[in-house]
């Protein structure tokens, strides 16, 4: 989940989520960046309007997650 | 003239505390500033005990507190507001949130007085009380305690609650309750103020709401399950909610198209037989259809 | 979602979800296959056990929107 | 819906839902019958049990959300 | 519910939900038709707006079914 | 629901749903392609707004299944 | 919320939760550090079991929901 706590402290900063500030996010939180994932959760985040997503969120279905315990 | 008096009357201990507080000051990174106001010195030495490891804890005269935090090059004007009252000095090398949330939790309990409310379920408890048959007998027969006599003493014949948490304690048993050693009131130390590296923090933001950090962690959680789901972002515990959203998207979808197979027949005459109720429904008042409609 | 949608293709079509049949469903489907990702969905999907979440998924739907009140 | 809204109706007459049966009926709603769907339907319905499914549809509130969602 | 299926069915393939049209598609289906009953249909149906009542419905198939539990 | 997987990996894939892709897909799916189920499912897609129905389908669990509690 | 961001990219990365990673992440993201939070967060944090938390959110949705009301 490293990638998208990371793209969401970005949001939250008001800050773009470009691959080099999430590069550096990450790299400060001690994590080894895997170049195409960055590109592949930039990319992705560039069509999805997260203040939406965000709004939605807290009916979010956790229930559905509760099988990793 | 204060000049001139100061330089003749500072007695030898002041000189020597103020020196002892300096060093402190210099010792510690975190020095708290904790009223004293109505706390019960006796409690004091509790928290010294349990908390030797960690703090020390003095109780000094304003003044010459103030005077060794500015020999120590702490910006007074900032703090002198907190140097009223009796107070104690916490002195540590711990974060300072860290310290009000370990007094915190440290229950100290004190004796009720006239007019305190119940922190915590007052229980009388059954048995020989030690009080002589008196007036006493109707002290409790008033607050509904059930006793009988028994060698000339009260002896009390239930357990009896006499005060819920936060409701007041009736003054009439406050000296029972010290008799059977009873303590139902906390006492906390008051945090007035932190200095730690050059910062200065009041008390009412030293106390952290664990609830709210609770809450806020929870929060952030989902966001990012749902941004995650959003992306469809390969990570087993958001692939599960993402595939959960697929199935429904594709149930939604074999409903609506009426698109038939033995796992969305549910979905496709759900979807049927809730517009049927719902047309049935709008018209149900004006038509006897014959049929009982769910409405 | 269309690694998603071609993965639980493959489920119901009860085939298993290599990265070989998920790139052949994509590639048919006109997707330009990112390997990178067909590797982590692969990968994150052996981690999950599909007829549990989907059955979960038709199941529980109250408990899953309940936080939304 | 019309195939769907076809069948439940010769299911609530007792009528068996044949290719027959459906396209009389969609005919005589002015539907322009296509063949295929006929035949699709019916196939499909042939593995239904439509009693048993629509008594869970009325009486499972529960599960007759769970595919809008 | 067959006056309510056969009204559904004609809607649904834009039809007009008259006397004329509902008796075919119920006569069509086997229906022994009531002829106050369809009137009363008909008559009733002129005055809803049926897309708006159907759109609420699939959002709210819940409170429809809730009181069958 | 093999056809409605391939029809949605199409539609999220941006790709019109076909005859032919759906085909394609499916075969690439190790489906033994039914003509008659294709035919069925193009035609009847073509009569549904997807996009449509998959934002209520995100959008009505919690409406849905709220009364329910 | 970058603070609690920045503590959950912290956790999910394995790394410790501490005033110099946290500060190194905010940093990284362009927050303007506020170095009382940062202590009150660290401080909170090393009583707050997060895993705990998220155990519980996946297991109790409706309690665990409620403070986002």
């Amino acid at each position: 989940m490293e990638y998208i706590y990371a793209s969401l402290l970005l949001h939250s900063a008001k800050k773009d989520i470009t691959e080099d500030n999430l590069k550096n996010v990450l790299t400060a939180a001690g994590v080894n960046v895997d170049e195409v994932r960055v590109k592949a959760v930039v990319a992705a985040l560039k069509e999805v309007n997260i203040d939406e997503v965000l709004k939605n969120a807290a009916a979010m279905p956790v229930a559905a997650a509760a099988p990793a315990q | 003239m204060s000049l001139t008096v100061k330089q003749h009357k500072i007695p030898q201990w002041k000189i020597e505390e103020v020196k002892e507080l300096k060093e402190k000051i210099k010792q510690y990174k975190t020095v708290i500033i904790a009223s004293l106001d109505g706390f019960p010195t006796d409690k004091l030495h509790e928290i010294r005990k349990k908390f030797r490891d960690v703090m020390e804890i003095k109780v000094s005269k304003n003044r010459l507190f103030e005077r060794a935090a500015k020999e120590s090059g702490i910006d007074v004007s900032k703090i002198e507001q907190y140097l009223t009252g009796t107070n104690a000095f916490i002195f540590s090398n711990k974060n300072p949130f860290e310290i009000s949330l370990m007094l915190s939790k440290f229950k100290l309990k004190r004796y009720a007085l006239p007019g305190d409310k119940a922190d915590e379920e007052v229980v009388i408890p059954a048995g020989d009380t030690g009080i002589p048959a008196g007036p006493m007998i109707s002290v409790f027969g008033k607050l509904k305690i059930p006793t009988r006599v028994q060698d000339g003493k009260i002896t009390i014949t239930k357990d009896t609650v006499v005060a819920e948490p936060g409701q007041p304690i009736p003054p009439e048993i406050v000296p029972v309750l010290q008799k059977l050693g009873i303590m139902p009131v906390y006492v906390k130390l008051r945090l007035k103020v932190a200095y730690h590296d050059n910062l200065i923090i009041p008390g009412e933001q030293l106390e952290l709401k664990l609830d709210d950090y609770k809450s806020q962690i929870l929060e952030s959680y989902k966001n990012a399950l749902a941004l995650g789901v959003e992306i469809a972002y390969p990570e087993p515990e958001i692939l599960k909610i993402t595939l959960g959203k697929a199935y429904r998207n594709a149930m939604a979808l074999a409903g609506e198209s009426g698109y038939i197979t033995p796992e969305s027949a549910q979905a496709v005459f759900s979807a049927a037989l809730a517009k049927a109720y719902a047309l049935a429904g709008a018209i149900s008042g004006k038509v006897d259809l014959g049929i009982q409609i769910p409405t």
